[in-house]
């Protein structure tokens, strides 16, 4: 019987096998990064209700982030100041600039102002930052250098793995606890033994369990 | 030619395995018939029926996913109902298939010839039934994905001491290494249907699908060493693979469920309701298809009397389980085998009692093992005896196990019974679409069993 | 990072910011990677799924907005997310139970009792537990209703004021005032200004149920208005006839735990008190009994007459009442219990339930007079600043409507129409008047026949006071403002007695201002901070008894073939808690039924019948006819029915309507509790009821462990040698748990008396949804903490044991191995966690465990929830949503709260501060947790009681959680055997 | 140039039954013959030998994969269960290696299936769906009932028409060529 299949079909397993192995490697590679959220969730810099710029407030004029944040060491959550908070200086420091409209308004018709969250964990995890602060890890490792931003941007994935990740050697992110607001420090060459000694001194053990911050 | 007559008892030897003179030609014709021949009406009738058990499939799958498991009759002792059943069920079923093509070629038993390859999508199909219900019983069906170790942001792994995912990968790569068993057994009848294809869009799909066969003795060497490892590697895999299923039950420390009979019962069990489901579908398919000649009574025969076999097994497993219950001591056994027997459940138990364990018993008859009639319903009762075995083991231990407070009637809904019916559905239509595309029958080795085959037949002498 | 700079989120849209936009994007999309459990709802399924497949790609990853939204100004005290708790009291009939409540954000979410308070020691009843539902019942009218049209409430105000000026002109003629009890000095200092108002205006009280019969007895044998305060722990031999003290008679709490005091014992030689009940029906203190007589309610009385008899022949003077005993009972029992009460002159207690007629309160009183308990074992307490119920006045007003002599009829709470006897038949009453005013929770059966409906607040929306029995004055003062702008009791009734409508703060500080003293302001912040007046108890007395003003006995011809009907308050005490979902679904402890309430008797007359449990049957008691169905408990006396009151409410709310049969329709004045004149017809009818436990048998098997007195201390271990096993050992080297903190439980059967209020306070700590009747039938109930009842013995006078069951936390959990996707594993600490966002719900883990404490989401149970009941959950505990297992976690969000205070206290958590939900409510201290390697705690001690076992110990799975085995104090005399 | 674009690539020729096909292939193995095939619809026993050919090395492939995937799947277990997230499951150890048996038995199998098709396959240079001996009409036959031999024209010992005359000495029929254009 005549041949059904031209002579070139006889090398279509090779290219197919090797067509098949590389679009493999592209799709796992892209789904690798693409849907994780080191691209999903990093970069996330919605603009806000008001043009509130943390480089100013937080960078240029040096105010801690006790400040604003201020039950922060008390809570798990923690709290973005009311109105009253900006009012403190705003009542007389460019009471009439463009910008403080929205924050007049809200004062003015006791309406909140409603920010737009840009660090979300899941609702089933339950994060507490007081404990992360007792223990001495400073709000840059989860919310990177917050005095250099205009707008806040999530730099960090705050993904169960990147958190894992500190949680079995917290020694990297341990600092002084007077340092923990301090955007600029730097960890010492000698970061993993002083951290070593908070650690033993204050008995920090970062649950990896399930009932760490899930319940 | 000697013709023998039907029924006068000769010895195994000497009996032609394919009667009726047969000729390589006059198999493939006979075979190839089938396919190349018109659709007959009756096969669009069976098609039809099918086709709508599967509507009735999709449909109450589709509202199990939009309600929420509470649509079954599950409550709090009971977790597993028909889903579970069903599932070990249609996974019995299945083993057959294997088992005749490896198991019994490993023993060199050439009457597995005419209905391996039968038995063998029979396998596929009633296992691709099987994996329905371990995915839609699950209470989160859009999250089953974490049961599969891939690496995902959260860091966190299966457990993979968990029997239920033991069956994820036991069944499927029962399913993968089957497949491959039924398409390497495929090849080289694809190139007959290759060669006889008469028009262009058969001759491309067929060629393809032969990938350029050529019976040549070189490639015949490797095809029936890999053929022979197939063989090799998944005899132990069926008897794994219902083994792991049976730990579903068998890990657990449910009175009734923690014995270590289970994997070897299990598998006679499948070995049992399998064969049972191949007599049903063969009887079926030789007399419509009239393969009387290929099929002969005498396979029929072989078959019931391993069904006699594994029956017994299942009865022996039954009482030594009563027997093990009562020897332990434990009060939690012995309270399971008595409610089993006479519990409120008692009707489940004597039901299986009856068809796996006293309609096996006709087959020490000869003239009984010989009637198509007396088969027909047995392989039917045979199967339903299995279902209810797995209902009695499934859903007796769990309505009354330890504590009293929490015992509790578990009966069906209307949803349980369209989720079953429905996957009979699904099984005659694949299985109906295979009787219509490729050969039922493996023509190669029919070809190879026939006496001609053989290079010194013809000629008489016979040297080395 | 390269990205930083670069704005994703651009789309047109989001540029201009538009509400649409933002609205368009919430609901569209949810997060594709946070899985958030609640999210699914019926109608976004489909754009879900399809969002998801849209959101695989890689193209536009947009993420759902979410706000934060602070406040303008900062409330000082609320921190976001730590909880605050305060001091309040539930007014309760003529007490009060105070109460601590936990308040999130402003939004109360946790009743538990005030340790301080004397009526609630700390623990708490069921109805404190389930009052937090209520507050947020969205069934609850917001509007008022002039003849059913929707009316301004200041238009009632100014209907009002001109009522207000017309009947005091008439001082008062035509008016009458129908009012709940109460004792509270705020609402009595305003009742007296209102009868100065209106002096001939009428002011009853009414409650189907309460202490009357009781009382009267009292005021009738002293002329004084007294109430009886009873030490149950100063008793070593208490007497109960037909009195449920533990669970269903006023001041429960303080009894469960003077009762349980007398039998905590941890060693063989420990003292133990000792409890007979004579009762008809099976109450959960007649199954703590060391000894039960099943007797019909009817004849008890007799029965208390033919003791007094017998003690009289020992020489205490009680000649008038033994006169009267004209049957004698069973000599044995008589014998027996006036052995004891002579034994232990002046430690015995002797009380009657609250159905019992006045002649028997009386006649107990001057038995316990006689053995000279007053003083010890009973004191007493003017009833000062109290209102108590009256079924006279009630008739009174009856007369009054009839012969229309009252024109203005101001209803304040209570539902009459529903609960007042029938034979006034209350309804047609209210017709007889001009105008009716009705203050209640709910537009209900009264509010539909009354001219003007006032919504009512919540009591933790409200300013107010209340007594404790004792006495002690404490605060009602508001978690929340008026959710649905309702009246409180204080503001309404200072409305109609003074005609203007002033705020509940000054009315309430008004009568403090005479109660506290020394300076107002700082006294006044500490009554606020406490909840309650500090040693303000009123002074007890003890009056002496006049006997010769004894009521006539009724001399009933004790005949045990007639039947009897007794009727008794469950789970929804009078009705007002029917629309209550925890409470209907909360199983009956005896009859295990929910969402329903049946005639109860034991085998024999359900034999004589031929009933079985669901026949519906027509009761005709004294002529009036109702069918409700059967059900069977062994152990009733015979003949004798017991009908449960407050089910069969119509167009209340979505809970309460029509489930289960108004028994109030069987009810006349002539017979509130009690009725001789019973008939049974069986119709063909059935009907299907949901209970939660369906076998009652243990079947030999060691589950609930218990034995005598004596042979406890002839063989102390007894406990675990019921059950002999190999050693267990596991193959596997074990885990080493003998560092940090290892949670563990006990729970000891003997002071355990089965009330449920740890499911309940289980449930409104954990956020346990309820699935309602048909699904509870189906076996699908979700509560985490299980009461197992079941009866030993033959099958007419058997004995009942209940036995709470909840997550074991295993250290060999069978559950945790078997679960494909790691779903449940165990902590350093020792507790099995369950991550709720894991789990796929195959289900093996509730198969395997062999408690059946693990309970699944069949359906949506929170999907359809209105978003008021939702404030009710405890934000620290996620919800669950469809397709998940849950069980109990040993209140893991507590224990990590105290952890982490601790931890920044740097100290370690001491024992006592952490207290699981069930372990704080429970009445009666039989729940004991906490860390068992620290030896000096309480449960490490209690697991080193020799009658501790484990149940189901012999599966090698080491259960954390472990019982105290039940030891019954015999009296030698009636335990032949 | 149409004449050197159709090149001979071998010489077929039919045999009867399997004996024949047996005796012929044996002939050609002891005349030096050693590129040639013998088709037949059905595995003839003893063809092999008959033409002199070793029994095939599929097995080691297979083995290597079933070594693969058992080291694999037990690797992955332990590595997921004790390093990378080691999470206290019902007091059994971290690597509980009994529980581990089924699945490393599992991958293990199934890699040694896919091995066993993909590698018989490879070592018979299939798929191929262009091939000289489908050239010729007879073949069809192959997969019916028809029995054939082919020699490649790289054979050392081919020449066209003295391998004719052989072919017809040791009983093949209707011989042909095989052409192929290049």
């Amino acid at each position: 019987m005549a041949q059904i299949f031209p002579k070139w079909t006889n090398n279509l397993p090779l290219i197919i096998s090797f067509i098949g192995v590389v679009v493999a490697i592209c799709v796992v590679g892209s789904i690798w990064y693409f849907a994780s959220p080191w691209y999903t969730d990093v970069g996330y810099q919605p603009s806000q209700p008001v043009e509130y710029s943390h480089k100013v407030h937080a960078g240029d004029l040096g105010i801690d982030c006790r400040y604003c944040h201020n039950y922060v060491e008390t809570s798990q959550h923690a709290n973005i100041p009311p109105t009253q908070t900006c009012m403190n200086c705003h009542t007389i420091v460019n009471a009439n600039s463009e910008k403080m409209l929205p924050v007049l308004e809200s004062w003015a018709t006791n309406q909140p102002i409603e920010w737009i969250r840009v660090h979300k964990l899941p609702d089933y995890a339950y994060f507490d930052h007081s404990a992360h602060l007792d223990a001495g890890v400073g709000c840059f490792s989860c919310h990177g250098n917050v005095t250099k931003m205009e707008k806040i941007t999530q730099v960090q994935p705050l993904s169960m793995s990147w958190c894992l990740a500190c949680h079995r050697d917290p020694a990297e992110h341990i600092r002084p606890h007077e340092e923990i607001t301090n955007m600029s420090w730097i960890a010492s060459s000698t970061q993993r033994e002083r951290a070593q000694k908070i650690i033993d001194e204050k008995n920090i053990s970062p649950p990896t369990n399930c009932s760490g911050c899930h319940r | 030619m000697n013709k023998p007559a039907e029924n006068i008892a000769v010895s195994s030897e000497d009996v032609p395995l394919i009667t009726g003179g047969q000729t390589f030609s006059s198999i493939t014709e006979k075979i190839v018939g089938i396919i190349e021949q018109k659709t007959p009406k009756t096969w669009y009738l069976a098609i039809g029926a099918s086709l709508s058990l599967l509507m009735v499939l999709m449909g109450s799958v589709g509202f199990l996913v939009w309600e929420g498991t509470g649509i079954w009759g599950l409550n709090n002792p009971v977790g597993w109902g028909w889903a579970i059943i069903n599932f070990v069920w249609w996974v019995g079923i299945g083993h057959a298939g294997t088992l005749i093509s490896a198991i019994l070629f490993l023993l060199r038993q050439k009457w597995r010839t005419s209905i391996n390859r039968f038995a063998e999508a029979m396998t596929l199909f009633a296992v691709s039934c099987a994996l329905i219900f371990p995915g839609i019983h699950v209470g989160r069906i859009w999250i089953a994905y974490y049961m599969f170790p891939i690496p995902n942001q959260m860091d966190i792994w299966p457990n993979f001491r968990s029997p239920l995912l033991w069956d994820v990968f036991a069944v499927g790569t029962y399913f993968a290494v089957s497949f491959l068993f039924w398409y390497t057994g495929l090849i080289p009848d694809l190139g007959t249907l290759r060669d006889r294809a008469q028009t262009r869009i058969k001759k491309i799909i067929f060629g393809i699908l032969a990938i350029g066969w050529r019976g040549g003795n070189r490639q015949w060497r490797h095809y029936e060493r890999a053929y022979l490892i197939l063989a090799g590697i998944s005899t132990p895999l069926v008897l794994s693979v219902h083994s792991v299923v049976s730990t579903d039950f068998a890990v657990s420390i449910l009175p009734g469920w923690h014995t270590t009979i289970f994997p070897p019962y299990f598998v006679a069990g499948a070995i049992f309701s399998g064969f049972a489901m191949v007599m049903t579908l063969s009887i079926i398919a030789r007399k419509i298809f009239n393969l009387d000649h290929l099929i002969t009574l005498n396979h029929l025969e072989k078959i019931n009397k391993i069904m006699l076999l594994t029956g017994m097994m299942v009865g022996y497993a039954y009482s030594i389980e009563f027997f093990i219950a009562w020897y332990s001591g434990n009060i939690y056994e012995q309270f399971v085998f008595i409610n089993r027997a006479f519990g409120n459940y008692a009707w489940a138990y004597w039901i299986m009692i009856s068809c796996n364990v006293v309609v096996p018993q006709l087959f020490w008859f000869k003239k009984l093992r010989r009637s198509i009639p007396i088969m027909f319903i047995a392989s039917i009762l045979i199967n339903i005896g299995m279902w209810f075995e797995r209902f009695v083991i499934v859903v007796t231990s769990l309505s009354r196990d330890f504590l009293p407070a929490n015992w509790d009637y578990f009966s069906p809904t209307m949803w349980d019974i369209l989720t079953f019916v429905g996957s009979f559905g699904l099984f005659f239509t694949l299985f109906l679409l295979f009787i219509r595309v490729l050969p039922m029958i493996s023509m190669t080795e029919v070809k190879g069993v026939l006496p001609e085959a053989d290079p010194h037949h013809s000629t008489g002498e016979s040297h080395e | 990072m390269e990205n930083k700079d670069k704005k994703y989120w651009r789309s047109p849209g989001q540029l201009k910011d538009s509400p649409e936009y933002r609205q368009q994007l919430l609901d569209e999309y949810m997060t594709e990677h946070s899985e958030d459990p609640n999210q699914f709802s019926r109608r976004s399924f489909l754009r879900i799924m399809g969002a998801s497949m849209a959101l695989a790609g890689l193209a536009g990853c947009r993420r759902p907005v979410e706000k934060i939204i602070p406040y303008v100004k900062q409330a000082e005290e609320v921190i976001p997310g730590v909880p605050q708790y305060y001091a309040t009291t539930m007014p309760f009939g003529n007490s009060a139970y105070g109460l601590i409540v936990e308040s999130h954000e402003g939004r109360p979410t946790k009743i538990e009792g005030n340790p301080a308070h004397p009526s609630s020691l700390g623990a708490s009843n069921l109805f404190m537990q389930a009052a937090i539902l209520n507050l947020y019942d969205p069934d609850r009218s917001s509007k008022v209703f002039h003849k059913g049209k929707e009316k301004k409430f200041d238009e009632f105000i100014t209907f009002y004021k001109e009522l207000f000026d017309k009947l005091r002109n008439e001082k008062g003629e035509k008016l009458a005032v129908l009012s709940e009890s109460f004792t509270s000095p705020t609402l009595s200092r305003i009742k007296k200004d209102f009868e100065k108002a209106f002096p001939n205006a009428k002011w009853i009280a009414y409650e189907p149920i309460s202490d009357e019969n009781r009382l009267l007895a009292l005021e009738n044998l002293t002329g004084k208005k007294v109430q009886p305060v009873y030490h149950y722990d100063k008793a070593d031999i208490i007497v109960s006839f037909d009195a449920d003290f533990v669970q269903s008679e006023s001041d429960s709490i303080t009894a469960a735990k003077g009762f349980g005091a007398g039998r905590k014992i941890t060693s063989p030689d420990d003292k133990m008190n000792r409890l007979y009940v004579i009762e008809s029906g099976y109450s959960l203190t007649g199954a703590s009994a060391d000894h039960r007589l099943r007797l019909q309610s009817n004849n008890i009385g007799q029965f208390v007459l033919s003791l007094a008899k017998v003690l009289n022949q020992r020489g205490y003077n009680l000649t008038e009442l033994s006169s009267n005993a004209t049957i004698d009972f069973n000599k044995e029992w008589l014998e027996a219990i006036a052995g004891d009460l002579q034994g232990n002159q002046g430690r015995s207690l002797i009380v009657a339930g609250r159905n019992q007629p006045q002649w028997v309160h009386e006649a107990v009183y001057l038995i316990n007079e006689a053995l000279g308990s007053f003083g010890k074992t009973i004191t007493f307490t003017e009833m000062d600043d109290s209102l108590s119920s009256s079924l006279d006045d009630l008739k009174a007003l009856k007369d009054n409507l009839e012969q229309g002599q009252i024109e203005t009829l101001i209803i304040v709470g209570g539902n009459p129409v529903y609960n007042a006897p029938i034979d006034l038949d209350f309804d047609k009453l209210i017709t007889k008047t001009k105008s009716t005013i009705h203050l209640s929770e709910h537009f209900d059966e009264t509010s539909s026949k009354c001219d003007w409906h006032i919504p009512r607040a919540h009591f933790l929306e409200s300013w107010g006071d209340a007594r404790a029995v004792d006495g002690t004055p404490s605060i009602v003062q508001p978690l929340i403002s008026p959710l649905q702008n309702g009246i409180s009791d204080v503001e309404f009734y200072s409305l109609i007695s003074a005609g203007e409508n002033k705020r509940g703060y000054e009315a309430v500080r008004a009568t403090w201002g005479k109660l506290i003293k020394g300076d107002f302001e700082t006294g006044w912040k500490k009554v606020l901070h406490d909840g309650l007046l500090e040693n303000s108890s009123s002074k007890s007395i003890t009056p002496t008894l006049n006997n010769s003003r004894m009521t006539e006995p009724v001399a009933a011809q004790v005949r045990s073939d007639r039947l009897e009907v007794v009727f008794r308050s469950a789970h929804l005490y009078d009705g007002r808690f029917a629309n209550n979902g925890w409470l209907q679904e909360l199983p009956d402890p005896v009859t295990k039924l929910v969402w329903d309430n049946a005639a109860v008797m034991n085998v024999k007359t359900a034999d004589a019948y031929n009933l079985q449990n669901g026949d519906i049957v027509e009761l005709a008691v004294s002529g009036r006819k109702l069918e409700t169905p059967v059900w069977i408990v062994p152990g009733y006396a015979e003949n004798s029915i017991g009908l449960g009151l407050g089910y069969g409410r119509k167009k209340t709310g979505r809970i309460a309507d029509n489930i289960g049969f108004n028994t109030y329709l069987l009810r006349s004045s002539g017979n509130m509790y009690l009725s001789g004149d019973v008939e049974i017809i069986k119709t063909d009818k059935k009907y299907k009821m949901s209970n939660t436990q369906d076998h009652n048998r243990m079947e030999g098997r060691p589950i609930f462990r218990e034995t005598s007195l004596a042979e406890y201390r002839r063989n102390p271990e007894f406990a675990r040698e019921m059950v002999e096993h190999p050693p267990l050992k596991s193959i596997y080297p074990d885990y080493d748990y003998s560092k940090g903190y290892q949670w563990g439980m006990v729970i000891d059967l003997n002071t355990c008396i089965g009330c449920g209020i740890c499911t309940l306070a289980c449930q409104s700590e954990n956020n346990i949804p309820i699935v309602g009747k048909e699904q509870v039938g189906n076996g699908r109930e979700m509560h985490w903490m299980r009461n197992d009842r079941y009866f030993a013995g033959d099958d007419n006078d058997p004995s009942l044991v209940v036995m709470p069951v909840t997550c074991q936390h295993c250290v060999n959990a069978p559950c945790e191995q078997v679960c494909p996707v790691a779903a449940t594993s165990h902590d350093e600490e020792g507790i099995n966690t369950m991550t709720y966002n894991r789990c796929i719900g195959t289900r093996y883990c509730s198969n395997n465990c062999p408690y059946k404490v693990r309970k699944f989401n069949f359906f949506n149970y929170t999907k359809d929830m209105p978003e008021i009941v939702k404030m009710a959950q405890n934000p620290d505990v996620t919800v669950r949503s469809r397709g998940v297992m849950e069980k109990c976690t040993f209140c893991i969000q507590r224990i990590n709260r105290v952890k982490r205070t601790a931890k920044k206290e740097n100290r370690t958590v001491y024992d006592g501060e952490l207290q699981a939900a069930c372990q704080q409510a429970c009445p009666i201290d039989a729940i004991k947790f906490g860390n068992i390697n620290d030896p000096e705690s309480v449960v490490a001690k209690a697991k080193k009681i020799d009658r501790n076992y484990e149940l189901l110990a012999e599966l090698n799975i080491q259960p954390r959680n472990s019982y105290l085995a039940k030891i019954r104090n015999l009296n030698a005399q009636l335990n032949k055997d | 140039m149409n004449n050197n674009s159709i090149k001979t690539v071998g010489i077929m020729a039919q045999f009867s039954n399997p004996g024949e096909l047996m005796k012929a292939a044996e002939k050609l193995r002891d005349s030096g013959y050693s590129k040639f095939d013998c088709h037949s619809p059905f595995p003839i026993h003893g063809m092999d030998k008959a033409m002199g050919l070793s029994s095939s090395s599929l097995g080691w492939v297979v083995g290597l994969a079933a070594i693969i995937g058992t080291t694999g799947a037990l690797g992955l277990q332990w590595w997921t269960s004790t390093i990378d997230y080691p999470l206290v499951i019902s007091g059994k150890p971290l690597f509980s290696f009994q529980a581990y048996v089924p699945i490393t038995f599992a991958v293990g199998v199934l890699l040694s299936g896919v091995a066993a098709l993909i590698g018989m396959l490879a070592l018979n240079g299939l798929p191929r769906w262009n091939h000289p001996v489908f050239n010729s009409d007879k073949f069809e036959k192959v997969t019916d009932d028809a029995f054939f031999i082919s020699i490649e024209a790289e054979d050392p010992k081919f020449h066209t028409d003295e391998t004719i005359q052989f072919f017809e000495s040791i009983g093949g029929t209707n011989c042909e060529l095989l052409q192929e254009n290049q």
